[in-house]
């Protein structure tokens, strides 16, 4: 089976969860789409990333994923290729 | 821009997120201006003494920032496009703050006052429902991450 | 206050028509900053090339002074007390102003963003509709008195 | 009679048709309010303005009075009393 390596940033809340800034994570390959590229989704990233820090599970109800810059409906299932960017994204403050 | 400023700027947004300094609101006036907007409107958005009755001591603020960068852009792009207006300027302090220091700036021009003003609502309000900006509060005793959404 | 300018100062209320020099807006900003207050807005009316198509050389403005002082105090005063306001800051020139330099210049601040732009909505409003300024608006090719009733 | 003596002045597109900016203006009394003092109106002050500046009739529909400071809505009939100031106010045009 392939592997399918990402980018994983944390963000406030979710990084002192985690006690990590950023780091590369590695998911077992879930399929190939139509050209081939190998691909995981964002729910076994989620299961990977709580498993790993148990604290982010006390606030994981209110992070928000995104992917590549682009924000992930909470607890919808995306496709996600090698070198995406995927960030853990806690309730914002700006403003 | 110097290192301490990411941001993005096309003939009619301007957007920045400012790792250090005064956020100037004269800057932002005068990158909107131009000769047939004759209303500008800004907002700022300054540090506060108190949070819920909490005695603030200073904020910490953080971003995602090339996504910050983005989503600001697209806001003040849809802004331009939508609302009839000229320019628009926003820009967003990260690292950390006193009181009575502006977190946020924004300037819009338009040809009239209701165009001008309705946007800055409208951008300040986009920008806290979507901007990933963290907002730590830090009081006399203790500190939280503030969110937008009560 | 200088031989320039007219004006009236309570303790969250200034008002002033100034006869010389360009308004500042972070004079204006700086006067309503207040330690509780998280929002300013303001409004700027600037003097723009161009009315109904026809090319602005300059617009010459003039006040009853006086009663444009009252005027725009009781207006301040309104919004403060029924506007959830802390300050509030309003500055007309009157004389001769060029292209792109303000006319009017407005900050409000108050612990929150509705009630700031709300009200810097609701001071210009009620400035264009109550406070006896008079406009000229001089032309390349000749001039006329211009009203803010349609 | 007694004479009630105001202080007229004139703004903007009103000083340009009676082409003076301020005066001493003198009417007729009307009659005496109850502390004896003698008053005119804004009506008998409207005819002799009328009548001695002609060009004021073209402008005259949108001019408003002030007396004191205080508006006079449009085509109301208000007792002036000795000393009062009273301002012919064109359309303003401020903001």
């Amino acid at each position: 089976m392939g592997e399918v390596r990402l980018r994983v940033l944390y963000f406030a809340a979710a990084r002192e969860a985690a006690g990590v800034e950023s780091e590369e994570v590695s998911l077992e390959e879930e399929g190939t789409d139509d050209r081939g590229t190998p691909y995981a989704t964002t729910e076994a990233l989620e299961e990977l990333l709580l498993g790993r820090y148990p604290k982010l599970k006390d606030i994981f109800r209110t992070v928000v994923l995104a992917v590549n810059m682009d924000y992930v409906d909470k607890g919808a299932r995306v496709k996600l290729a090698p070198g995406d960017e995927v960030a853990l994204i806690p309730p914002i403050g700006g403003g | 821009m110097s290192s301490q400023v990411s941001g993005d700027s096309t003939e009619s947004v301007h957007v920045e997120v400012v790792a250090e300094g005064r956020l100037s609101l004269d800057r932002a006036v005068d990158w909107v201006e131009c000769p047939r907007s004759g209303a500008i409107a800004t907002f700022s958005g300054v540090v506060r003494d108190n949070s819920d009755g909490r005695q603030v001591d200073h904020l910490d603020y953080e971003a995602y920032v090339p996504m910050a960068v983005k989503v600001m852009r697209s806001i003040g792009e849809r802004i331009v496009k939508e609302r009839g207006v000229s320019k628009i300027f926003m820009a967003h302090r990260v690292g950390r703050l006193q009181v009575k220091e502006p977190a946020v700036v924004i300037a819009v021009s338009a040809p009239h006052r209701a165009e001008a003003i309705g946007a800055s609502r409208l951008a300040i309000d986009e920008l806290k429902l979507q901007v990933p900006i963290f907002k730590k509060e830090v009081f006399v005793d203790g500190s939280h991450w503030k969110s937008n959404r009560p």
